[in-house]
């Protein structure tokens, strides 16, 4: 069993968050995943920032490019997961072309040559292995589907990362057979159509998603606006295994005075709420007001 | 890797891919209607199902006014010494090429019983095609623009409004075609059951980079026996701009068998070639010819990145040029050799629209001033019988074109002094 | 008056006029040019002499992109429960039907050895397509515009001048078309050894009413030929706008003889039909309908006039019908009942324009929006088979049919508030 | 011989001055015109404003905007000659249409009626009838080319009016013929290319069209472009019977604060430059300034 799955099973319901590193700097990101460590989180997934972040609403973009206007670079990264300890397991989730071009700063650039030599693929190996050098215990890519992760699940496989998928409303009948069988970590279950970004409610896709999976014995965790302690006790009472959770956090980031203070609640919070998922019970009266929507 | 994964990929090598461009890089979600479009260009494109095919073609010449003209450029010929003819896409419905596609997208979405069509646009050439598509099918449609190419390409915008489109402003980052790319990505990803996104150049993931050529081809289909019905044999050379490049493997597809004909893509050359790596910006978009190999908008293909993988802003005097990207079977085919790369500066486009203009009474847009540029630069390699696409019409271009030209001291521009008289 | 003298009277009555109308109402000084003209007419237009109109209709294939398309406009076609079938001019080089005319007389002039091209412009489109002709055929052009049209079609300014053509402003009157005609007739008065004045309808002394009518003429031979083909038999009804005249003539001339075929020409009814003879001014341009003969830019044929015979200001939305006179063989036409008037106001003619936009994604000319407002107004007289011509598109027009719209409470229109936006 | 003819060969070598009626106003005209019948002009054309005055440049063109703006009609017009009483005999210069409209008010619009039916053509008899009451002798009509002008001049034979025809630079061989054989009271040699205007120099055009003309023996005025004495001689002397000045009077119209007087004194200097040119004299030293050219 991987260091996350174990994370999930051993902290069931499991919290998992999401930040973007580099919002708005290093050094911060740093004291804010430490605050979520201790608040509760069981898992931590660190966004590393690309230009054209085609999954995330409006939040994650914004958290994106205050990063990447920040500086913030894949060597800046990986120096601050080398730094971190926390109890929860990291992962970092980011976009395909950041894992393809790592390391590969001296492919030459097709011009000049008389007739441009076909460029040898570029090779996502030197990002896993680095990754896992600095003590990354999985991946995630919001745009690489099972069909074209066959070099990068090779990659983790050989250092031992996890390559987590996410399986979508849409993903259904052969296709969620195939990924089912290729999960590993955990099944990133998307809560509903669309980007990820905070809701108001848990949709009806969630339950419908949880119910299509439930024959697969693999962790479920559910991401794509869960924002507060309700929407983790309801998606935990449906089936899952943990509930992620990310541009609710990004709000408080971006807009709290105390930023490690508020997440550290906000953590707890959350975990409280998917606690109480697993007995049943309805509202949780503590829960904090619904955040400000962007 | 069980067997079936093993033959699931190879087969995948084969139809996804060009080489080791193309692919399908998209988030889960929006993978099981990317597969059913494949599934839908299998049947429709590739098998003329229900006659899908034929209805195109029909709708293409009655609506859209095909077949184009293959037209000798007389002074150009003389200018040049060499017998140059023009394909005449800007007298396309819409004027340019980008109706091809349009049209031939939102059909098979109604064949595949969507209920709504989304797109992208840049410059808005490839919005109003859609609209116009949409129109005349009786399709809703909306269309993603950037609130900088808005304030920038009025009359367009206008256009689309006119055709009933809706045109959704996109604000984020620069405000411009790439930002508005991953607007509609985002809108597809929610609205997937019932939306067909019509991507706008040979671009994006499998199928669309050979769906969108497919329903180009017909430009190099024509112009391929055109010629030869003129000229009694095939051209030695074919030139078009690139910029997603779907006017270049329209024009292309059809004489890529010829080994004898060379292919050249135009791309836009900007002010410089040289790249600003510490600000991630590129004053050009020469993908073909400057750019590296990586994932962007669901392909594997040529960019224009930084070390790290981020995506540089591009830059030309061409709105429709002005993209990172490129389409993977366009990467494949300059690394392969059987297409050649070149690059022609803002200056030189600006030349080539003067010149067309004023040689020959056509007002190409900036985007097809590339290619015509290009016969000035390098007339000489192209051989003694060249086919040029002019890719659309220039009227879209006035304005940017009498500023950009009142900046400079150019050799084929009239006196745009009095204009504004 | 001497034999021979009777004798050529005779021989003007048949070839000058129409009926009453035509013949040549010019200065003395021109006279040996429209003789020279007449001249030309007949070995170069009417007998092919060096090969004339095989050239001429090789050039406007290859540069003006002819044939045109005849599209079944499936939309409009259900909304008036009969067959309607687009003749698609808007597709030809430059956006209108102006182009047959321009190339042709542009081409005669060459052969005529003329080294200079004149021609008044209203709207911008006749100079544009001289323009482009001019510039494509190798000749010096210069044309005349209004100051206030200068104002209000600064694009099409644009294109003229990129097209290698100098723009001269004419300040006198109202600065509009009437007053660029005149200005033409003086400089052709002045230069009339040496240059052509290349007039943009079928008005004009003899032989340019002929003249223009058998270049223009090439539309109603397509659509007759392409109506037979798709429907199988010769249309109930064939409409267009008529402001000069030129492709309302164009269009009908192949029909003529087919008397079961009836053709309307409708012009521009704009505010009112009412005259304000007080202040010699109509608020509308329909000479068909409400004009009266007489002698205008060379030519007897109905106008709108005073009572003392002074030329009226007409009023249109759209500019390119907006003219006092028509083409003389028209108002002959009317006269002897094979041409039924009609007239089409502003409003109307918005919601043509925003109803084929809409429906069919064809972005029609203000002008050609005349015509297919009619159909909205009295389909039902139309019969079973109905041809319209779509003499031009409406890029031109954007701004003009905003504001318009703007204005107005329309019912065709989308909300056009949101358009600035 | 008609009343045109014997004033031009009366009065030879003969000064012919043009006018448009109702520029700034009828009364003013009336004062002109008796002004320059004192100074000495043998023929007087009055024009009748069109308008669309595409034979006219722009000092005549302002002057009919005037004159129409003023409200100047036909029947003030004609009101306006049948009160003058001038020596020198008085042409009418228009244009077709206005001669085609005269009096044809009763002429049923085109519209309601369900089939229009052909409307019979204009009658220029009217007109004709009008000027000969008036004691017009002759009329001048810049768009009426001999190929037209046969219903006028019908007309004007019937009620014993002048029709006078243009021989322009470009009006030779059998065409010259013709109009020279229909020329009645005088040839007006149209002295270059173009519209009318005050020109600074006498063309070569004249010249080739006075040696053209020499052969026919009708009366030659030259006009277009005379604008001072000096003209007048060389054209005279170069064997014109007449000269004739429109635009160097509008200007003075136009521009003096003593219009009637300054046009006596014109007429003047135009009538002795004239004279001057029989005689094969030079310059003429009392010759008044050039005036501004529009
Ligand atoms: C006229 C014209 N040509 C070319 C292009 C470039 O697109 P592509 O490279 O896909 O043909 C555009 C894009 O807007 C265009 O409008
Ligand atoms: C598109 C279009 N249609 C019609 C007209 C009217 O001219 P005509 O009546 O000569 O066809 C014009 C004149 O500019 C035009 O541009």
């Amino acid at each position: 069993m991987s260091d996350i799955e174990a994370a999930i099973r051993d902290n069931h319901p499991a919290l998992i968050t999401y930040l973007t590193a580099g919002d708005p700097s290093l050094e911060d990101t740093k004291a804010y995943v430490e605050a979520l460590d201790r608040g509760g989180a069981d898992l931590i997934e660190l966004g590393l920032p690309f230009s054209e972040p085609i999954a995330e609403g409006p939040t994650i973009q914004a958290a994106i490019n205050r990063a990447l206007d920040a500086g913030t670079t894949p060597a800046g990264f990986f120096e601050l997961v080398d730094e971190l300890e926390t109890e929860a397991p990291l992962l970092v989730m980011t976009y395909y072309n950041m894992i393809l071009q790592y390391g590969d700063s001296e492919a030459p650039r097709a011009s000049e040559s008389d007739a441009a030599p076909p460029q040898s693929k570029p090779d996502v190996r030197l990002f896993v292995e680095r990754a896992a050098e600095v003590g990354l215990s999985g991946i995630i890519v919001p745009d690489l589907p099972a069909e074209e992760s066959e070099p990068l699940r090779a990659a983790c496989d050989e250092h031992g990362l996890d390559l987590v998928f996410i399986v979508a409303p849409t993903t259904e009948g052969e296709r969620l057979e195939t990924i089912m069988s290729q999960v590993s970590g955990f099944a990133y279950v998307q809560a509903r159509l669309g980007t990820t970004g905070a809701r108001a409610d848990v949709s009806n896709a969630t339950h419908d998603s949880l119910a299509r999976l439930s024959a697969y014995d693999v962790p479920k965790a559910v991401g794509f606006g869960v924002s507060k302690g309700d929407h983790a006790a309801e998606i935990i009472e449906a089936g899952a295994d943990g509930v992620i959770v990310g541009s609710a956090l990004i709000d408080i980031v971006a807009e709290s005075d105390t930023p490690a203070i508020d997440l550290e609640a906000k953590a707890e919070e959350l975990k409280r709420g998917a606690i109480r998922g697993t007995d049943g019970t309805g509202e949780d009266e503590i829960d904090a007001p619904e955040p400000e929507q962007p | 890797m069980s067997k079936s994964d093993h033959e699931h990929h190879r087969e995948r090598d084969s139809e996804a891919t060009f080489g080791e461009y193309g692919g399908q890089y998209v988030p889960e979600a929006l993978m099981p209607a990317v597969q059913e479009l494949e599934d839908a260009y299998e049947r429709y494109v590739l098998n003329n199902e229900d006659g899908f095919m034929d209805e195109f073609r029909e709708r293409m010449a009655d609506f859209g006014g095909r077949p184009t003209p293959l037209q000798r450029a007389d002074r150009l010929s003389e200018r040049y010494d060499r017998e140059i003819y023009l394909k005449r896409e800007d007298l396309l419905h819409g004027g340019a090429h980008k109706l091809n596609n349009a049209l031939g997208q939102v059909l098979l979405a109604k064949y595949m019983g969507k209920e709504r069509i989304i797109a992208e646009t840049g410059a808005g050439q490839h919005g109003t095609a859609t609209a116009m598509a949409a129109a005349h099918l009786e399709m809703p449609c909306e269309i993603y623009m950037g609130r900088t190419d808005i304030n920038r390409q009025r009359p367009n915008v206008y256009r689309m409004r006119m055709n009933g489109a809706e045109v959704n402003p996109v604000t984020a980052g620069s405000a411009t075609l790439k930002e508005a790319i991953n607007e509609t990505m985002r809108d597809w990803a929610t609205t997937v059951e019932t939306t067909h996104y019509v991507i706008g150049s040979v671009v994006g993931p499998h199928p669309f980079p050979k769906l969108v050529r497919d329903f180009q081809a017909v430009i190099g289909q024509e112009a391929r026996e055109q010629i030869r019905e003129r000229a009694g044999r095939l051209p030695d050379s074919v030139v078009a701009c690139a910029g997603g490049g779907s006017n270049t493997m329209g024009t292309f597809h059809a004489f890529v068998p010829d080994d004898a004909v060379d292919l050249y893509a135009v791309e836009a050359g900007g002010s410089s070639l040289e790249i600003d790596e510490e600000n991630a910006l590129a004053p050009n978009s020469a993908t073909l010819s400057t750019g590296t190999g990586g994932v962007l908008h669901g392909a594997m293909t040529k960019l224009l990145q930084s070390e790290d993988g981020q995506i540089m802003e591009s830059h030309s005097v061409s709105a429709g040029l002005d993209y990172a990207g490129v389409g993977p079977e366009l990467s494949h085919l300059v690394d392969t050799g059987r297409v050649t790369p070149a690059s022609v500066g803002d200056e030189a486009a600006l030349n080539g629209f003067h010149r067309l203009s004023n040689l020959e009474g056509i007002i190409p847009a900036l985007e097809s001033s590339h290619a015509l540029g290009y016969l000035e630069e390098s007339h000489d390699e192209l051989g003694d019988l060249v086919v040029v696409n002019v890719s659309g019409r220039g009227d879209k271009d006035l304005e940017t074109v009498l500023e950009e030209t009142e900046k400079r001291d150019l050799e084929a521009a009239p006196d745009v002094e009095v204009f504004g008289q």
